[in-house]
């Protein structure tokens, strides 16, 4: 395993092409679950559990089943990697959700209220698609997963922290609430710029 | 009788309100125009004038427009369109800064309802915003300066290079800044693309003659950031005022200085060009200057230093290993991105805490 | 490929149908059934625009902590009307009440002060500099508390410092009545239009003295005589008005030496007995707190106009609608 | 030696160069005393006499209201002409006792003169406290007899005397300890002795240099009691860092002195401790100063408790120009009152008066963050934080930024350059959240 | 158990529906995509050998190494080759048609993701022109001392291309 | 409501971008040029109205417990379907799309118009719905488009509009542009509306 490869990929995907505000995927998360620091924390750490899990199952469908190259079958079945993704991680996280609720209602009051949040974010089927366009392999599709999850956590956590301070302070008022999360959202882009080119 | 006066204590009160700490730091930064004037011409306080009256126009407009009282008076827009100015380089169009200090007020500072709430540094969006907008204005204003000034103090340097004979690297000086210079042909060294005429080069960079230079501001850069000695003496005002406290200056340049010496040299570890590394960029003026902008940084005493090691964390990252030769200004706001962040998870320990005790 | 393709997507769909059915089955977790009804009412997309993350979230809050339930973006009206259904509306038949403020002073020109304030302009925050600075101990602040806790926008400042407040716009909510340190406002049913407006309990010529209105009240008793039906009484130098019992008729104010008393009603129309309606029933005659009807049974009935105080109490008891307003 | 201190804090200048040079003078007793039943920290004196009642000086005019609590004596002999609500130096209402001076000061009994007092048993001399009505002199006023008897697990092993009086402008306790240093410094033995301390201090600042110099002489033969010179910062006075600064214990948060076996008085306390043991005196006078720029003749008085400023500020000579403010205590922690008719009690350490130009300008800007306030707390809390949360009524959060340790000290407001009113913001939400604790219990 | 079977069946016959309608239409546009895929690639060849007709793939034992042009008439007009170097955001392919001196003809950047504006310019014709008759062998960008201008504000973006082209160059040359 | 309602809530009312702040990361992503804009509009309208009607159709069909799974499944096959007809058709445009054609499938708006309007209502209606909501998204992204690519390049669908002397303002069509104009849009309307409000 080239080390080296993996770090390069996930300072990629937690800075550099971060994935809500370089990449622009997750965005109604980012700006509708990040009013409070701890309510973006838990949203955080539930994406980051899905998306490494997405990026696993995915790669596998993809592999065994619909890769030419790969697959059991033998035949070209790319066709179907949206429909087989997006079925896959729905179930998934339902599933999931189902399963902590019953097993550790405690872990589902931290975590698990986020899941049925996450199917429809376009962070996780965007990984998924992200891993088969840049040609990862198992532990790479998984890393970048995590890497994405991360990225999506600190920018969510950081945009709940100004957010909070937000609440103290005379914005106009017809800019208060969205308008304002998405200026602010573009001042943690001009901010993130600093990290592109970024090369090792 | 006349009514008197009633209200809480303390009735007693320090010489000091937001007017007087902002224009004390427009005076703290007049060391560093003059400088730049002395290395640049008139050009640079053209540029810097600019910057400040598009700024307190665009905030008078603004508080104008929106209803709110007009505060221009406090001097904080003045601050914000000098510091936007000397984060420019001195030959750049005459537009950048006005459109630079309209964006910086408007997106920057007003919209978030004026002093006091930004959460980031307007000066510095307003430059990133620039710099995202129009690079090549951003980053080739000094050159024909930077020429001038090179051949008369580098003169060692550029002799290495004509004898050394490496025409790629003799186009390098004319368009970079001295950091600009070091990071490619750092690249180039570690690339192992790079001539011997390259390390001969980086050594003069770190030599004691070229950090005299450095600190007195013979070189090329942005308007503002050329001479560390007058940048310093500015911040000697401040800190003598107690306007801007030790933990955030010191912390972010013993940060830079660290981790400069660790990774910034070319002889492996442990070899960079420390004072190179804090005499070059704007690292003096963006760690006394910019980093202490309070409104954007936090106000919890352990807080403050973290931001420091923060802002010279990335600083070295991006000096090292970015796309851009010079890290400060993006790791400011990166940081001051963090502040609210920081803020919560640093609180202050009150005077006597102790962990619950067994009553 | 067409089969292949149908036999992927089916042994996906045999799975994940299977493993759904299943795990909802074992899995399954008991919870409110509100919550559930609303939950399918919500449409699902946990979109997180309510704030909360996620449908379930939000259903759970609405039940649990009683979160406003026009949150749901894309539901838009529709669902919040259905959750409201669900939630069971407590809509009380009671009558509205909205919030008067019993002080007519606290104003630019309406206000003697001790002493000038420094200190944080907030009514809450001035009680504690020397008890407030205006002369009267009881009176209004001027800070305005009041105006910037509610939340509907029901109170207005005019040009002299004066709150006033929208009686279309208070929903009663009583989040100013919390607010006002002075104790000076009180949700009062919206019928109601005649008001004490102090709250002095200093002595006649204290409370005047202090008042930069010159409308304190004195105490002087005179509205407690007047009134047709007991619906004042006077203690400790204040008068105050028993809401239940008033019939807004406005005799009070008439009498108010310093007009203490505000008087809502502008003109009160009279009441005219319908002939051809009347049926004789007395009731209104027993209801008049004047005595003013003249009431035979099963004889149409009068109204003395002299003695009539046009408070209408007389049209709201006619169970034959035989009363009308006459301006 | 080195001086001690704190971290935190500020340096104001002092101001005292008005008045720390000019000896105590006894204010003659005036027509009319009101003797306010609330001078202290607890629950109200309850009177003992009726309007129309004769009284003699240094009788007991009202009883202590429980163990928490102190009674009131008499400064004069004369006639109880109402009892009833009057202005008090807080700057609040409070019931009071007014009594009309017969110009006889007749004492109650003759003064006598106990010069055993030192081998009196320790409940006898705490009893003799309580009987004194002796509350903190220091500015809390918390009933010293009460502080004298800690709980059996909180055995004291050392006493500081409070002689810093770092409040600008103050110097009644400055010439308390330089005409009175050897009645302070038995008022201190008896405290030990009461509370079976083995040390004492005397924490004095640095701007106070006579006096430390007396009391290093005349304490050479005490070798247990040590004079403590602190340096000039403000609140250099405050229990928690005076404590600090002579025995570097930290009273923990939310805690008591008595929590590292320490206990604080006010020297004033000590030297009326000493006059209620010696001579059975009640404390029915006090050192206050009256200074500022604009007073005639800045004065050091011993006045009659229940005097009114009024006529204090009429035996100062007056003012040079019209008062724009008025600070009962000093001017960091004082009250502005609304007028002069509050009278001097127990705890009054001065006042202060400002003409026009030294008020400060008070209307707040928005909040740079600069942490400036941070930097000057010297209980280490987040002032602006703080007053943020109470602004936006999250008092449950502003507890859990400790707003309850918060001393008052008025450091933070001192050096805000927006003029947030911290303090005030702080008062509002510390009453707040006692509410909440209260509910909560 | 009719709580399994109803939602599984239901999934299941949507699931083979869909799968048979996409099956279809993917039977459908496959072969256009296919073509377009092919067209566009045959239409960067055309575009750096302008010469040539038709074009032959000369390959190592798995992957395609270079292409060959021939003329109408069969005879070699020259060389395509294509390379690939990260430039400031992203991957930047470029293809690279070479005459049988081994002199470029042109270029076309084919793939790239740089900043619009800057970087992105480079697949705009004033920039690739330049490349035209220069010998692969020894490019360099203006700021490394070479002929090649660099778009303005995007050197890392013109370096990219340059140097790709080299190194792939290099790496073939043995083998024209 | 009247039929025409339907089709207009969408467009102002209910606009699901600037009112409902829904399907964001398309929005943002796709709209540094007009072209796209109106690209990414299209086929996002002909997968709502698709869905809408087939979900409406199906609404008896689906049972609860797996409404989720099967709703994305139709979603994802029209999807699908697009993607591949783009891909057929108009080669260039489904490249500069890029990814977010398939993740169109997670579009909250697409699961939410079925979700919460086609499942409870008639086919013609839910057509008219998708067709609405699908016109309010295209405006949406067209007006950002618009404003970008004229800030951004110069140009408006290609066509200059500012001289050629115009130095583009690069930053318009980077990240931070696209989320502070959507920013101060949102503002702006809110700004629109409030007026309305008051005059009302
Ligand atoms: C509610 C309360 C209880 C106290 N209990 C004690 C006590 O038991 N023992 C003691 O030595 N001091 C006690 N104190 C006194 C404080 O330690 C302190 O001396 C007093 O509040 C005055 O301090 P200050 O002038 O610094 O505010 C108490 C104070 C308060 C307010
Ligand atoms: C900010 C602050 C400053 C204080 N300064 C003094 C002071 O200068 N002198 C003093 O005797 N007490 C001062 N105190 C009161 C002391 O904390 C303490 O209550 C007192 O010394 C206890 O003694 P007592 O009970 O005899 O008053 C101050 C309190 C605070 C909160
Ligand atoms: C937002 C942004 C995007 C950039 N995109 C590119 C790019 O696509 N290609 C590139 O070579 N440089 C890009 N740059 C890098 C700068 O323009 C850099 O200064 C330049 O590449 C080197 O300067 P020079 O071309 O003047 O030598 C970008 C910079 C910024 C701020
Ligand atoms: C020490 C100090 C540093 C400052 N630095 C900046 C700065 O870097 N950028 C800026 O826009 N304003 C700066 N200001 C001015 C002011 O804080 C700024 O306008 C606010 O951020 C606007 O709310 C500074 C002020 C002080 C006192
Ligand atoms: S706060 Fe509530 S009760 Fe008071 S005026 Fe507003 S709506 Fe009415
Ligand atoms: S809250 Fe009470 S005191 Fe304050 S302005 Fe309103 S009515 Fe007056
Ligand atoms: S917060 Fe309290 S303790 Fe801290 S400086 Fe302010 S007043 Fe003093
Ligand atoms: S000193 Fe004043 S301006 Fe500075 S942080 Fe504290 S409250 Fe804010
Ligand atoms: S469109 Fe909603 S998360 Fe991307």
């Amino acid at each position: 395993m080239d080390f080296s490869t993996l770090f390069i990929i996930i300072i990629g995907s937690i800075f550099v092409n971060n994935f809500v505000i370089h990449r622009f995927l997750g965005l109604c998360p980012y700006i509708g679950v990040s009013k409070k620091m701890d309510s973006a924390f838990g949203m955080g750490m539930a994406v980051i559990f899905v998306m490494t899990m997405a990026s696993t199952i995915t790669w596998l469908i993809y592999t065994f089943f619909l890769n030419k190259a790969t697959s059991i079958f033998g035949i070209d079945l790319t066709f179907l990697r949206t429909i087989a993704f997006i079925l896959s991680i729905a179930v998934l996280v339902q599933f999931v959700e189902m399963v902590i609720k019953k097993a550790a209602p405690e872990l589902y009051k931290a975590l698990g209220i986020y899941l049925p949040l996450i199917t429809t974010n376009c962070a996780v089927l965007g990984v998924s698609l992200l891993n088969i366009n840049e040609n990862y392999n198992f532990i790479e599709s998984i890393v970048n997963g995590a890497a994405a999850g991360v990225g999506f956590t600190l920018v969510l956590v950081l945009m709940a922290g100004i957010r909070e301070r937000l609440e103290y302070s005379k914005v106009p008022k017809s800019m208060k609430g969205m308008p304002i999360s998405f200026i602010v959202a573009g001042c943690m882009a001009l901010a993130f710029l600093g990290f592109s080119g970024m090369k090792f | 009788m006349n009514l008197v006066n009633v209200s809480s204590s303390p009735h007693l009160h320090e010489q000091v309100n937001v007017r007087r700490v902002m224009w004390t730091v427009v005076i703290a930064l007049l060391p560093a125009l003059i400088a730049a004037y002395l290395f640049f011409g008139w050009r640079s306080i053209l540029i810097t004038i600019l910057g400040v009256v598009a700024a307190v126009g665009t905030e008078a407009l603004v508080q104008f427009l929106t209803k709110r009282p007009i505060t221009i008076s406090d001097g904080s827009a003045v601050v914000t369109g000098m510091l936007l100015a000397f984060n420019l380089p001195p030959l750049t169009p005459w537009w950048i800064p006005v459109v630079g200090s309209i964006f910086a007020i408007t997106i920057g500072k007003q919209i978030f309802g004026g002093l006091g709430y930004n959460p980031v540094n307007p000066a510095l969006l307003g430059r990133a915003f620039l710099m995202a907008s129009w690079p090549i204005q951003m980053t080739t204003g000094w050159a024909t300066k930077l020429a001038n000034a090179g051949v008369a103090t580098v003169s060692g340097l550029k002799q290495t290079l004509i004898t050394g004979g490496n025409a790629q690297l003799q186009n390098l000086i004319t368009s970079a800044t001295p950091l600009n210079l070091a990071q490619q042909i750092r690249g180039d060294i570690v690339a192992g693309t790079a001539g011997d005429s390259a390390r001969t080069i980086f050594h003069q960079l770190s030599s004691l003659d070229y950090i005299k230079e450095l600190f007195w501001g013979n070189i090329g850069g942005c308007i503002g950031e050329v001479s560390a000695a007058a940048l310093i003496l500015g911040a000697a005002i401040l800190v003598y005022k107690h306007y801007i406290e030790w933990r955030i200056p010191i912390g972010y340049i013993g940060t830079v200085a660290f981790l400069s010496w660790m990774v910034g040299g070319i002889d492996g570890l442990f070899s960079g060009p420390i004072l190179f590394h804090i005499f070059s960029g704007g690292l003096i003026l963006g760690a006394f200057f910019m980093a202490t902008d309070m409104v954007t940084s936090p106000v919890t005493k352990n807080g403050r230093l973290i931001f420091g090691i923060g802002c010279g964390l990335l600083t070295v990252v991006i000096r090292t290993w970015g796309g851009y030769p010079e890290g400060v200004s993006y790791s400011i706001l990166i940081m001051n991105i963090a502040t609210p962040l920081i803020d919560k998870l640093t609180p202050q320990k009150t005077f006597g805490y102790r962990k619950k005790s067994n009553k | 490929m067409l089969l292949v393709s149908i036999i992927v997507l089916s042994v996906l769909g045999i799975l994940f149908g299977i493993a759904l059915s299943f795990a909802s089955k074992v899995f399954h977790v008991e919870i409110d059934p509100k919550i559930e009804q609303i939950e399918e009412v919500l449409p699902g997309v946990n979109c997180g625009a309510c704030g909360y993350p996620g449908c379930a979230a939000y259903a759970e809050a609405l039940v649990v902590s009683g979160a406003d339930p026009t949150l749901c973006a894309p539901g838009g009206d529709n669902v919040a009307a259905k959750i409201a259904k669900i939630m069971g509306t407590k809509a009380s038949k009671k009558e509205r009440k909205i919030a008067v403020i019993h002080c007519q002073s606290g104003g630019i020109d309406n206000t003697k002060i001790k002493f000038e304030n420094k200190g944080i302009a907030t009514c809450q925050a001035a009680i504690l500099l020397s008890n407030g600075q205006n002369a009267c101990t009881y009176g209004c602040l001027g800070y305005n508390d009041c105006y910037r806790v509610c939340p509907f926008d029901a109170i207005s400042i005019d040009e002299n410092n004066m709150r006033i407040i929208d009686e279309d716009k208070c929903t009663g909510c009583g989040k100013c009545v919390e607010a006002c340190p002075r104790d000076l406002i009180e949700l009062v049913p919206i019928s109601k239009k005649v008001h004490i407006q102090c709250m002095s309990h200093d002595k006649g010529k204290d409370a005047k003295a202090n008042c930069g209105n010159n409308t304190a009240c004195i105490g002087c008793g005179l509205c407690v005589k007047k009134c047709p039906v007991n619906a004042i009484t006077l203690e400790n130098n204040l008068a105050t008005i028993n809401y239940e019992k008033c019939v807004s008729c406005g005799l009070c104010a008439t009498v108010c030496p310093t007009k203490a008393i505000e008087d809502r009603i502008i003109i009160r129309p009279q009441p005219i007995i319908i002939e051809e309606n009347c049926i004789g029933c007395t009731i209104c005659a027993k209801k008049c707190p004047v005595g003013a009807i003249d009431g035979k049974v099963k004889k149409v009935h009068k109204i003395d106009e002299e003695k009539c105080i046009r408070c209408g109490i007389c049209i709201d008891v006619c169970p034959k609608k035989a009363i009308e307003a006459k301006s | 030696m080195c001086a001690k201190t704190f971290k935190g804090g500020i340096h104001p200048h002092d101001y005292k160069h008005f008045s720390n040079h000019k000896a105590i003078e006894i204010f003659p007793t005036p027509e009319k005393l009101y003797i306010p039943l609330v001078q202290h920290i607890g629950r109200p004196a309850v009177p003992i006499v009726k309007v129309g009642d004769e009284v003699k000086k240094g009788q007991k005019i009202a009883e202590a209201g429980g163990f928490v609590s102190i009674p009131m004596h008499s400064p004069v002999s004369g006639k109880v002409t109402k009892i009833g609500p009057y202005p008090h130096p807080t700057g609040t209402i409070q019931h009071a006792i007014e009594i009309e001076n017969d110009g006889k000061y007749d004492w109650i009994s003759e003064l006598q003169d106990d010069e055993n007092y030192y081998s009196l048993s320790s409940d006898k001399m705490k009893e003799r406290i309580q009987e004194a009505g002796i509350c903190g002199m220091g500015g809390a006023g918390f009933p010293t007899h009460v502080k004298l008897s800690p709980p059996e697990n909180r055995p004291i092993d050392t006493v500081i005397l409070n002689g810093v009086e770092c409040e600008p402008y103050l110097t009644s306790d400055h010439r308390l300890m330089l005409e009175h240093p050897e009645e302070i410094i038995e008022g201190l033995r008896i405290i030990m002795k009461v509370l079976g301390a083995k040390r004492g201090y005397i924490g004095i600042e640095l701007n106070k240099k006579d006096v430390i110099i007396i009391f290093k002489q005349m304490l050479r033969d005490h070798k247990n009691i040590n004079v403590v010179s602190c340096q000039l910062r403000y609140p250099q006075g405050a229990e928690k860092q005076l404590i600090f600064a002579a025995t570097k214990r930290k009273v923990p948060a939310g805690g008591l002195p008595m929590d590292v076996g320490v206990v604080v008085q006010n020297v004033g306390t000590a030297f009326a401790i000493y006059e209620a043991l010696r001579y059975h005196k009640p404390l029915i006078e006090r050192i206050t100063t009256i200074s500022g720029a604009i007073v005639n003749e800045p004065k050091n008085l011993k006045v009659p408790i229940g005097t009114p400023l009024s006529q204090l500020l009429e035996f100062c000579g007056g003012t040079s120009e019209d008062i724009a403010k008025i600070i009962s205590g000093g001017p960091m922690m004082g009250f502005a009152l609304p007028d002069l008719e509050a009278p001097a009690t127990k705890t009054t350490s001065g006042f202060v008066f400002m003409g026009e130009k030294e008020v400060v300008d008070t209307t707040e800007a928005t909040c740079l963050r600069c942490g400036r306030c941070v930097d000057a707390c010297p209980m280490n809390l987040l002032p602006s934080f703080i007053a943020d949360k109470v602004k936006n009524g999250q008092y449950e959060e502003a507890m859990k930024l400790g707003i309850l340790d918060c001393i008052e000290c008025g450091s933070c407001g001192y050096v805000c350059p927006s003029h947030i009113q911290l303090v005030q913001w702080i008062k509002i939400g510390k009453i707040e959240a006692n509410k909440l604790k209260r509910q909560d219990k | 158990m009719k709580d399994f079977i109803r939602p599984t069946l239901v999934l299941l016959i949507i699931c083979v529906i869909s799968g048979a309608i996409l099956a279809f239409i993917y039977q459908q546009t496959a072969p256009l995509i296919a073509e377009n895929k092919l067209k566009a690639e045959e239409a960067a060849r055309r575009l750096v050998l302008p010469d040539a007709e038709f074009f032959k793939p000369v390959s190592d034992s798995s992957e395609v190494l270079y292409y060959e042009g021939y003329s109408a008439d069969s005879t070699l007009v020259g060389y395509i080759f294509s390379c690939v170097q990260y430039g400031y955001s992203s991957d930047v392919k470029t293809i690279v048609g070479l005459t049988p001196e081994l002199m470029i003809s042109a270029i076309t950047v084919v793939s790239q993701a740089e900043t619009p504006g800057l970087g992105a310019n480079c697949t705009k014709d004033d920039f690739t022109a330049q490349f035209t008759g220069k010998n692969p062998d020894n490019i360099y960008v203006d700021k490394d001392g070479g002929d090649i201008q660099s778009l303005t504000g995007a050197t890392i973006t013109t370096r990219a291309v340059t140097n790709a082209i080299r190194d792939a160059f290099q790496k073939l040359q043995d083998r024209l | 409501m009247k039929a025409i309602q339907e089709f207009t809530k969408g467009i102002i009312k209910e606009n699901p971008v600037f009112v409902m702040a829904l399907g964001l990361c398309p929005v943002l992503a796709v709209s540094t040029s007009v072209q796209n804009a109106i690209g990414m509009g299209a086929a996002a309208t002909f997968v709502l109205v698709c869905s809408n009607i087939f979900i409406s159709l199906l609404k008896n069909f689906i049972p609860s417990k797996v409404r989720i799974p099967c709703y994305i499944l139709v979603i994802a096959s029209f999807v699908t379907i697009v993607d591949m007809a783009m891909e057929a058709y108009v080669p260039p445009l489904h490249k500069s799309l890029g990814i977010f054609i398939p993740l169109i499938v997670v579009n909250c708006i697409i699961l939410g118009r079925a979700e919460a309007f086609a499942s409870k209502n008639g086919v013609f209606k839910s057509m008219l719905d998708g067709l609405g909501m699908g016109v309010g998204f295209m405006l949406a992204i067209i007006v950002i488009a618009s404003i970008r690519e004229f800030l951004g390049v110069g140009t408006i669908l290609d066509i200059r509009i500012l001289p050629a002397s115009y130095k583009p303002m690069i930053a318009a069509i980077l990240p931070p542009g696209a989320f502070i104009t959507i920013g101060l849009l949102m503002g702006l309307l809110s700004i629109l509306q409030n007026k309305k409000k008051s005059k009302a």
